[in-house]
């Protein structure tokens, strides 16, 4: 095969992160300007391979480009392996997190400016990027397994970046704890593979396992339990239900973390997963159906939460699960390259989403919408971009997000007409608390954001500013990919690179289906209105009608997030792992384990103390002594 | 009924038993002298008895074995009764039960 | 061709304690200046750090020449660089002592990683005042001891080692520990001596059936009719190795030892001495008696789940910071025994790696709760919060060694337990599918406790507090991170050692389970023959 | 008649300058010179039997084969000389304390030791009775010597037990003497192989009293009662001597009685569950008490009798099958280095309590610091006697137990190996306190702890002894087991 | 042996021996045990006789009766506080269960046993005998017969003589003998421990030690 990238060009990709990574880590702690800088030079240049790598792997319609594989040890039977493998799916998937880390780098220059810990923010986030950038270019599951832990890891530090913060300190754990939970599946998935099939190869388990499985010669319960452990790790590391709570208390992290890390890339990860292992996926009905179920489920149930959340970036964190869900669902029925194309487009207008409620918290100093209104007069630039998001979200033609949205919806329509529905309701919803936010947040008069803490770095908020430029150039870049990237679809030449990473070559095509184009758009246009008219114009009193005796209880039920976080925290985690089974363990260890040991020994000690009282210095119980011991023999010897 | 070996050695047996006793009960140290000497009388009782009656080589190293033993418990007693008195002399008293000044 | 001739092997048994002997021999301040020895630089604590230092190194030193020597082609798997003689020889009655040594692919890396981290105790010692030289001494002996039992290739040889490392570890701990000391170290010896009690009889009767000691003759031998059912030796041996990996429910000692101990002798304790037991499960149980072995394969998984399970159950309770990295301890050396069970090159090899990999990382973490407790006193869990603030460097060091612990990819602990799960599912698959959740538990306490005593806000009571600032606080955590960073991406430095050292003793396991399941077909399933 | 005399001469010479010591009492008090006189009887006993052994003499009996000179005896003798040395060299002290009876006190000490080594070397019963007499009776009265309370109750409960062990022994001798005929133990192995069934129930009790008869002396439980109290109140050289000498003559003639003379399967079957029985209730005994003592003489004395019932195991052993050479050559090695270690607990004892005055465990904090020679060596012979290396009971302990283990006896060595555990829990407590635990507000402080030259020089030869056994033990095996095999045959 | 004259000595004299035994159980004077001490002794001796053993029957009276039971009675005489009632100690319960026993098993063995052929004859001229046994065969113990007897004798002059020069080696005091006393907490080695520290080594031989009082001796 001939080789349109060179190798050396896909590992300086991954490697640019990695010294910018150490370089940080070992010299450039003292010197924050330098870290910042050398970050983006480095993910710049990374971007810049990324593209010529796309360029060539479309030059071959997005066909695996395979490079040799590198054995990292061996141990018996078992050999892993290192390597890259290109393909389409990758090769986007590169240019995807490459920008957007280099205009969510360039953003936080100045959003992290001052900040105590600059370089090593820089430092977690190129450890983060190479992290992400291995994930995508692994061959084989062991390699990509271990990148999914450091992304994880890369995640944990950065969610924790303002560790002095006990709530990003407690978020980050959560965060790592939930997601490692759906790793745990993953990891159960590559050891079973290996077990039954004995390789880590990604394509080999494509094609290979899923001809022989579908020859009969391989189990198909192992097939699903393995793609079953996939879409484990898949749902905690995209935080999907009931795997979830993860992601909105990860918004404690910076705001530029959550633009890149828990809306465009890391949580996408679980998505890539899957599309990855779509064959797989397609191999197993149950598998398929049981994720887009997931999907329908946690699209509604998370653009339901959002809808009541007052914190901007929870609100977006849960039109993240949300969108992700789109995704998962579309991955259950089939719409692989439509999903992939979703997963790009969401991946601009998302982090534009949260670049811009960074932007307001830049000079606000809150995310707390109840605090904020009447921006979009200080602000022009960002609510110019942040609506732009907006509408991409909402699924308004011509927006990058109306294109990859409709696609998934025809898929759904033409593979399960209930999963459809939970679609457009989702759309629906998603176009009034996105609106919400934005009525709430740049309408009305401004409410006064809040003061900074006396030891954190801020600003006064009283008397809200534009953004500098290093902030509303990226939010403008993305804004423009935002309307813009939806456009490749139509030549269909998107769906072929992305279809070139599956074992069967497929043409790509694109399709338009008027009807779910009104019904989509209707409900958008809905939502928005509806959102305009309650929170812009004061159609309804909100807050009478969350009092209202109908509305009252789910009210509650979403104010308390459907009580999962309740459910996992308290009671799983709280009562009966650490109250229960760990105390009991703890207690047992203590009041039975150690107890036997210790009285064992007592039991010896006080079996002297009694002994000894038979030494009572009498020489007639020592003479006594002799005679019993001579009887005690002659029994010995009577017995035995 | 013959007076035979089986005889002397019953009462040997006896006499050891109540020198045992007396060894293991008396309060006074020289009563327990004395069991001991009950007991070793009980040992040459039956010694003397093989010798006579026993039908082998030994007859008269039975008797020289009595020889030792009479004087070994002469010697015995001499010490016995010098360690007494050491102890009486310390403490007023050869009353086994109250010789305990170390124990346990 | 391996330094033939030459004994490379006691030189570097025996360099420790004769450089114990000549640092208990310098002068101490009280004896009046000497015409040589009053020459000598430093006070009395400064000299015998040193000279520590330096015997350390030396050590450290020769370990790395042999591993670097090391022959790693196909015919390496045998013992290199051997060094025997008969020691001790009762004619006729079969009590015969053999000095032997030698290196094998197994053991060559733990002996590394016993000279590298007792180098990292000395230098984590340095600020020892209370009667240093002999407490450099003892350390160094303990090293002699330690390094004694991986390299000597007969039982009573083995046996000899295994005991002479109690009064070391006795003394160390109750003179230079804290806490309850004095009951931690006698817990300690009183549950090592119970164990290796058992194992001298499991040793005694091996010995007698085979009527030798040598490790390398006594596996070729017929232990069907040694005066113990051969099952009965397997489990007496065990008993020693369990108390030593530790094995729920034979682990209690060394929470008590462990957080009493100076941080030093914890590292040494966590870092190597547990190390014996698992090196022992595989240098002799598995290589001696592979039919048992193989018949205890599901007994010695289950109990290594619940190593596993148990193990990081208590420690998410634990308060007592030094504790809780010791109860991990629990949990992390049972993937040792899981990868034991597997039986397999795969299993084997990453349980020999998870023992070098936890010895590191756990060594780390000790010498990290170390410094803090030497700078708060305290090792309650709940005294602490946002120690970071105050001690950046101990502080991401310390999360370093937290992630490196709970299992992070391009760390050693990843390889060695990704490779113990690899090999241990294709035979026990439900027992490693519960094992996987020890991963996760080990996330929870970990990230759980970096949360609690090192995030957080700032706290004036920790304001006092310095960072690491001296060279021999910076050196053990430099040469600690980085060889659990390059053993976690560059794993085939020791892995190809591994494969070549457990290679004869999975063909040994294999060769008696070809033979048991022909046996199945016999009539009496379940004794198999004399295997080998 | 010169040439039976000659195989004498090692315990002549004891005998003869034991005299001399006593006529020369009565003018002379200059301790150096009569210690020099009795530590020369000593050596030119052993120089004596040297010779013997370097002329070939080894083998020949003498004396109407009462007195045997074998290999296994002249073993005993240089154990003995060399208890009976360390006792002499400890007691400079001792002899301080009793001016005017310095000659008795060191006569006392050659006869004890002669009526050892003759014990070791005896092959008849009559022999051995008196033999063991001689030396009671002087150990009776040594015990005493000082004449104080703990001393002279010491003696007397010595004595009266003794006595009472002996006349066990005596009735247990006088039914052998009577079954098998014959005092010689050959004569009575001939008769035991060939006794009939109406026969074995004497021959057992017998038996049964003869274990009891040298039990005692060997201080195996549940004879042992007399230990801790004639340990404590005794002058502490002569404890010593006891805890070493005494208990390896009674052993030597527990091996020679049983190998020689009752050696026959049917009654050696008994024997083996018997020894097994009494090991694990000396050991058990022994260890579990001593936990509890404060007084490290006491401790020792208890350690003793654990340590008696290890070499039990060697007696066990010898009596089941296969292994005989192996169990007793187990338990002279086992007894040599027993002796060195011992000896070195005892003399280190000796010499603090020398300065501080004191045998109590408590006072011996912060030794360390203040004595670290004496402490060293201290805890270097209680490492030994747990059995940890690089020491001569670490060897001893792993030859015993081998023997139990080839001998089937697996369990015993399991129960042994738990008592080293055990013992692992007291012997360690001196230790610490040395080294470890501070010396108590307004302890005794001497400023120099320099032992006298007799106890340093003993004292650096027995330490010496357990780390030269410890670290090269195949001579003293090859030696034990040369001089085993004199009696098997 | 069947003549009713032997009989009748037989029984007589072991009636004598273990009467005597007995009354030295019962008797409640000590002086009176010893006597009934030696009546036994001369049962045995009697025993002896019909035994043909005449020579140790002398040595029998002569040593037991004439030396030992003699020095009992002197011990008796030097010790005036001593209690004299010939008390038992409790110990007499398990001494008495003893007693039945190894009289049953002895008893037992004694006339279950196999003993061989028996001896019609005693054998002749038994003082002479014996006496050249004693120094032909029996050479070597009698030898150290010889210094057992010496051993004993110096030994107990030793022990028996006040020895005014002695250096007391453990300090008695009350608190020991009170600490002894108690319960098993409070241990007599304590009050060892208690007592101030040993005079120099130094300390000449002939020098008393200066350090604590000497109550060692003091009758």
């Amino acid at each position: 095969m001939s080789e349109p990238v060179p190798e050396g060009i896909i590992w300086l990709i991954f490697f640019l992160p990695v010294a910018s990574f150490a370089a940080i880590a070992l010299w450039l702690r003292r010197a924050p300007r330098l870290a910042g800088l050398t970050t983006v030079f480095a993910i710049a240049l990374a971007f810049a391979l990324s593209l010529y790598t796309l360029a060539e792997v479309i030059g071959e319609n997005g066909v695996a480009v395979g490079f040799g594989t590198h054995e990292l040890f061996s141990a018996g039977g078992l050999i892993v392996n290192v390597g890259a493998r290109i393909d389409g799916l990758s090769a986007v998937m590169l240019v995807v997190v490459t920008s957007v880390s280099l205009l969510v780098q360039v953003y936080s220059l100045a959003y992290m400016r001052g900040d105590r810990g600059f370089s090593r923010y820089f430092a977690y986030m190129s450890l983060f990027t190479a992290a992400m950038l291995g994930l995508i270019l692994a061959d084989n599951l062991i390699m990509l397994f271990a990148f999914w832990e450091l992304v994880g890891i890369a995640s944990y530090l950065l969610i924790g970046f303002w560790f002095h913060r006990p709530a990003a300190a407690a978020a980050a754990k959560k965060a790592f704890l939930v997601t490692r939970f759906g790793d745990l599946g993953l990891l159960a998935a590559v050891i079973l593979i290996w077990s039954r099939a004995g390789t880590f190869d990604i394509a080999e388990i494509n094609s290979d396992v899923v001809a022989l499985v579908g020859l009969g010669l391989f189990g198909q319960t192992t097939l699903t339990l393995f793609a079953l452990g996939l879409i484990a790790g898949a749902i905690g590391k995209s935080a999907q239900f009931p795997l979830h709570i993860w992601l909105p208390d990860a918004m404690e992290g910076p705001t530029p973390v959550s633009a890149l890390i828990h809306s465009a890339t890391m949580v996408a990860a679980g998505v890539y997963l899957l599309a990855r292992f779509f064959p797989v996926l397609e191999a197993s009905a149950f598998a398929s159906d049981f994720i887009a179920w997931i999907g329908a489920v946690t699209a509604v149930g998370a653009a339901l939460l959002a809808v009541v959340q007052t914190d901007i970036k929870r609100v977006l964190a849960y039109s993240t699960i949300s969108q992700l869900a789109y995704l998962m669902f579309a991955l259950g029925i089939g719409a692989y390259p439509a999903a992939v194309f979703h997963l790009m487009t969401h991946a601009f207008f998302k982090p534009l989403l949260f670049l811009g409620a960074g932007s307001v918290s830049h000079t606000t100093n809150t995310f707390d919408m109840t605090k904020m209104g009447g921006l979009r007069r200080a602000m022009p630039l960002t609510y110019i971009t942040f609506v732009i998001g907006s509408l991409s979200l909402a699924g308004i033609i011509p927006l990058a997000g109306f294109w990859s949205k409709d696609e998934i919806l025809i898929d759904a329509w033409d593979h399960n007409k209930a999963i459809f529905i939970f679609g457009l309701i989702a759309v629906g919803l998603t176009a009034f608390y996105m609106f919400r936010v934005i009525s709430l947040t740049f309408h009305g008069d401004y409410r006064g954001g809040e003061p900074p803490a006396p030891d954190e770095h801020g600003v006064d908020p009283s008397h809200p500013h534009e953004s500098p430029r290093n902030m509303t150039v990226p939010m403008a870049i993305l804004a423009l990919m935002a309307v813009i990237a939806g456009w490749i679809t139509f030549g269909g030449e998107f769906q072929t690179w992305v279809n070139g990473a599956l074992p069967q070559f497929e043409e790509g095509h694109f399709e338009w289906r008027t009807g779910i184009f009104l019904a989509s758009t209707a409900l958008a246009v809905a939502g928005i209105g509806g959102a305009v008219l309650i929170y812009q114009r004061g159609l309804i009193d909100v807050a009478a009608l969350r009092a209202a005796p109908l509305v009252a209880p789910i009210d509650r039920l979403l104010a308390n997030k459907f009580y999962m976080d309740v459910l996992a925290e308290e009671l799983l985690v709280r009562r009966l792992f650490y109250g229960g089974g760990a105390r009991l363990a703890a207690v047992f260890d203590v009041q039975v384990i150690d107890a036997t040991v210790n009285g064992v020994w007592r039991a010896t000690f006080n079996l002297g103390r009694w002994g000894r009282l038979a030494q009572n210095g009498q020489v007639q119980t020592a003479a006594a002594g002799l005679f019993v011991g001579a009887a005690v023999i002659w029994g010995v010897v009577v017995i035995f | 009924m013959t007076i035979a070996l089986e005889e002397y050695l019953v009462v040997a047996a006896v006499l050891f038993g109540i020198g045992l006793y007396v060894a293991l009960s008396k309060r006074n140290a020289i009563g327990v002298l004395m069991g001991i000497e009950l007991m070793l009388n009980s040992v040459n009782l039956t010694l003397v008895a093989f010798s006579r009656f026993s039908e082998s080589a030994v007859a008269l190293s039975t008797q020289v074995f009595v020889v030792f033993i009479i004087a070994v418990a002469a010697a015995e007693v001499a010490v016995g009764l010098a360690l007494a008195m050491v102890v009486y002399r310390n403490r007023h008293t050869v009353s086994i039960d109250e010789i305990n000044l170390m124990k346990w | 061709m391996n330094g033939d001739g030459f004994p490379i092997l006691s030189l570097l048994v025996f360099l420790p304690t004769a450089g114990a002997l000549l640092i208990a021999l310098l002068p101490s301040e009280r004896v009046p200046t000497h015409a040589l020895l009053g020459a000598l630089p430093g006070n009395e604590a400064q000299r015998a750090r040193w000279l520590a230092l330096l015997i350390a190194l030396a050590s450290l030193g020769i370990s790395l020449g042999l591993f670097i020597d090391f022959d790693r082609s196909a015919g390496g798997a045998a013992f290199q660089y051997t060094d025997t003689f008969t020691w001790i020889k009762a004619d006729d009655v079969g009590f015969t002592v053999t000095y032997a040594f030698g290196v094998d692919g197994l053991s060559l890396p733990l002996v590394l990683l016993t000279s590298l981290l007792t180098t990292v105790a000395v230098l984590i010692s340095w600020r020892i005042d209370l009667r240093p030289k002999e407490y450099f001494a003892w350390l160094l002996i303990l090293e002699t001891a330690v390094l004694g039992v991986f390299t000597s290739l007969d039982l009573l040889f083995f046996f000899l080692f295994w005991e002479l490392e109690l009064i070391p570890m006795f003394l160390l701990i109750s003179i230079w520990g804290s806490g309850d000391r004095n009951y931690s170290a006698m817990k300690f010896v009183l549950y090592t001596v119970f164990g290796s009690a058992f194992m001298l009889v499991g040793f005694l009767a091996m010995g007698a059936a085979a009527s030798t000691f040598d490790m390398r003759e006594i596996r070729e031998a017929d232990l069907a009719d040694a005066f113990l059912p051969v099952q009965a030796i397997f489990a007496f041996v065990l008993i020693a190795f369990a108390v030593k990996l530790p094995v729920v429910p034979f682990h209690t000692w060394l929470p008590d030892a462990h957080s009493d101990a100076p941080t030093a002798v914890s590292v040494i304790l966590a870092g190597v001495l547990l190390k014996m037991g698992g090196y022992g499960i595989l240098r002799l149980l598995f290589t001696i008696m592979p039919e048992v072995g193989a018949d205890a394969s599901l007994s010695l998984a289950i109990l290594a789940v619940v190593s596993i399970l148990y193990g990081a159950l208590v420690t998410i309770r634990q308060t007592d910071l030094k504790r809780l990295v010791a109860y991990s301890s629990v949990s992390h050396m049972g993937f040792v025994l899981l990868g034991v069970s597997a039986l397999g090159v795969t299993g084997l090899s990453g349980a020999a790696m998870q023992l070098v990999a936890h010895g590191l990382i756990t060594g780390l973490l000790f010498v990290m709760v170390g410094l803090v407790y030497d700078r708060t006193h305290t090792r309650e869990i709940a005294d602490m919060r946002g120690l970071v603030h105050h001690m950046p460097i101990i502080g991401a060091v310390m999360i370093f060694a937290g992630l490196a612990s709970l299992g992070l990819p391009a760390l050693a602990g990843f390889v060695a337990e990704i490779t113990v799960f690899l090999g241990a599912f294709s035979r026990h698959e439900v027992p490693t599918a519960l094992a996987l959740v020890g991963v996760l538990l080990a996330a929870g306490y970990m990230l759980w406790v970096l949360q609690r005593s090192f995030f957080g806000p700032r706290d004036d009571r920790w304001e006092h507090l310095e960072d690491a600032k001296s060279w021999w606080e910076y050196a053990p955590m430099a040469v600690l991170c980085g060889a659990i960073i390059l053993l976690g991406v560059y794993p085939k430095l020791v892995m190809e050692l591994f494969e070549l050292g457990t290679q004869p003793i999975a063909d040994g396991l294999q060769l008696v389970r070809a033979g048991l399941s022909d046996g199945s077909v016999a009539a009496l399933p379940g004794l198999g023959g004399g295997g080998g | 008649m010169l040439g039976e005399v000659n195989l004498l001469g090692p315990e002549l010479v004891l005998m003869t300058v034991g005299g001399v010591l006593l006529v020369a009492d009565l003018f002379l008090r200059d301790r150096r010179l009569l210690m020099g006189v009795a530590i020369a009887a000593l050596l030119g006993s052993v120089l004596y039997a040297t010779i013997l052994l370097a002329d070939g003499k080894v083998g020949g009996t003498a004396f109407n084969e009462i007195l045997v000179f074998d290999e296994y005896a002249l073993f005993f003798q240089f154990l003995l000389a060399g208890g009976a040395l360390a006792a002499i060299g400890a007691s400079w002290e001792t002899l301080g304390r009793i001016p005017s009876r310095r000659g008795e006190y060191l006569a006392l000490i050659l006869f004890s030791t002669t009526g050892l080594m003759l014990l070791a070397g005896t092959r008849d019963l009559i022999g051995i009775f008196v033999a063991l007499e001689l030396t009671s009776l002087s150990q009776y009265v040594l015990i005493g010597f000082h004449k104080d309370r703990l001393g002279s109750e010491a003696g007397l409960k010595y004595l009266l037990l003794g006595a009472i062990a002996s006349a066990i022994l005596l009735y247990g001798m006088a039914l052998l003497i009577g079954l098998s005929g014959a005092t010689n133990l050959g004569a009575i192995a001939d008769f035991v192989g060939g006794a009939g069934p109406g026969q074995f129930e004497a021959l057992i009790f017998a038996t049964v009293f003869l274990i009891v008869g040298f039990g005692f002396k060997a201080a195996i439980a549940p004879f042992q009662m007399w230990v801790p109290d004639v340990y404590q109140g005794g002058p502490t050289p002569i404890a010593a001597y006891l805890s070493v000498a005494s208990k390896a003559a009674a052993f030597a003639v527990l091996i020679r009685v049983f190998f020689e003379a009752l050696s026959d399967d049917l009654l050696s079957e008994h024997w083996s569950t018997i020894f097994a029985v009494l090991a694990t209730l000396s050991m058990f005994v022994g260890n579990v008490i001593a936990i509890q003592q404060d007084n490290i003489k006491r401790m020792l004395a208890y350690s003793s009798i654990a340590q008696a019932g290890t070499i039990v195991i060697g007696l066990a052993a010898i009596s089941a099958d296969r292994s005989e050479l192996l169990g007793a050559s187990g338990i002279l090695f086992y007894l040599a280095g027993y002796t060195v270690t011992n000896l070195t607990a005892f003399l280190v004892v000796i010499a603090i309590h020398n300065k501080i005055g004191s045998y109590a465990i408590d006072d011996y904090r912060g030794l360390g610091r203040r004595a670290p020679l004496l402490a060293l060596l201290l805890a270097f012979s209680l490492i030994s006697l747990t059995g940890l290396p690089p020491t001569a009971g670490f060897f001893g302990k792993l030859y015993l137990f081998q023997t139990a283990v080839q001998s089937d006896l697996a369990w015993l060595a399991v129960i042994g190996v738990v008592n080293t555990a055990i013992g692992a829990a007291y012997y360690l407590r001196p230790i610490k306190a040395m080294f470890i635990d501070a010396p108590a507000e307004g302890a005794p402080l001497p400023a120099s702890f320099r032992p006298g030259a007799a106890l340093g020089v003993t004292l650096a030869l027995t330490s010496a002894g357990i780390l030269v056994i410890g670290l090269a033990p195949s001579l003293l095996i090859d030696v034990a087991e040369e001089a085993v095999r004199t009696i098997m045959l | 042996m069947d003549s009713v004259g032997f009989h009748l000595a037989f029984w007589s004299l072991a009636a004598i021996t273990v009467g005597g035994a007995l009354m030295v159980i019962v008797s409640r004077n000590l002086i009176h045990a010893v006597i009934y001490l030696i009546l036994s002794f001369i049962g045995v001796a009697g025993l002896f006789l019909t035994l043909s053993a005449d020579f140790l029957a002398l040595v029998q009276i002569l040593i037991y009766v004439g030396a030992i039971a003699v020095l009992m009675l002197f011990a008796i005489l030097l010790t005036p506080h001593a209690i004299r009632d010939n008390a038992e100690t409790p110990m007499r319960y398990p001494a008495a269960i003893l007693m039945g026993l190894v009289i049953a098993a002895g008893a037992f063995v004694a006339l279950e046993t196999d003993w061989g052929a028996m001896r019609d004859e005693a054998i002749p001229a038994q003082a002479r005998v014996i006496g050249e046994s004693l120094i032909n065969h029996y050479v070597l113990p009698f030898e150290i017969g010889a210094v057992l007897l010496t051993a004993a004798l110096v030994g107990a002059i030793a022990l028996a003589r006040e020895d005014e020069e002695d250096v007391p080696i453990h300090r008695d005091s009350l608190a020991q003998e009170s600490l002894a006393q108690e319960a098993p907490g409070g241990l007599p080695e304590a009050a060892v421990a208690v007592a101030p520290p040993a005079s120099g080594p130094a300390a000449g031989p002939s020098s008393p030690s200066a350090g604590g009082p000497s109550a060692g001796g003091g009758a």
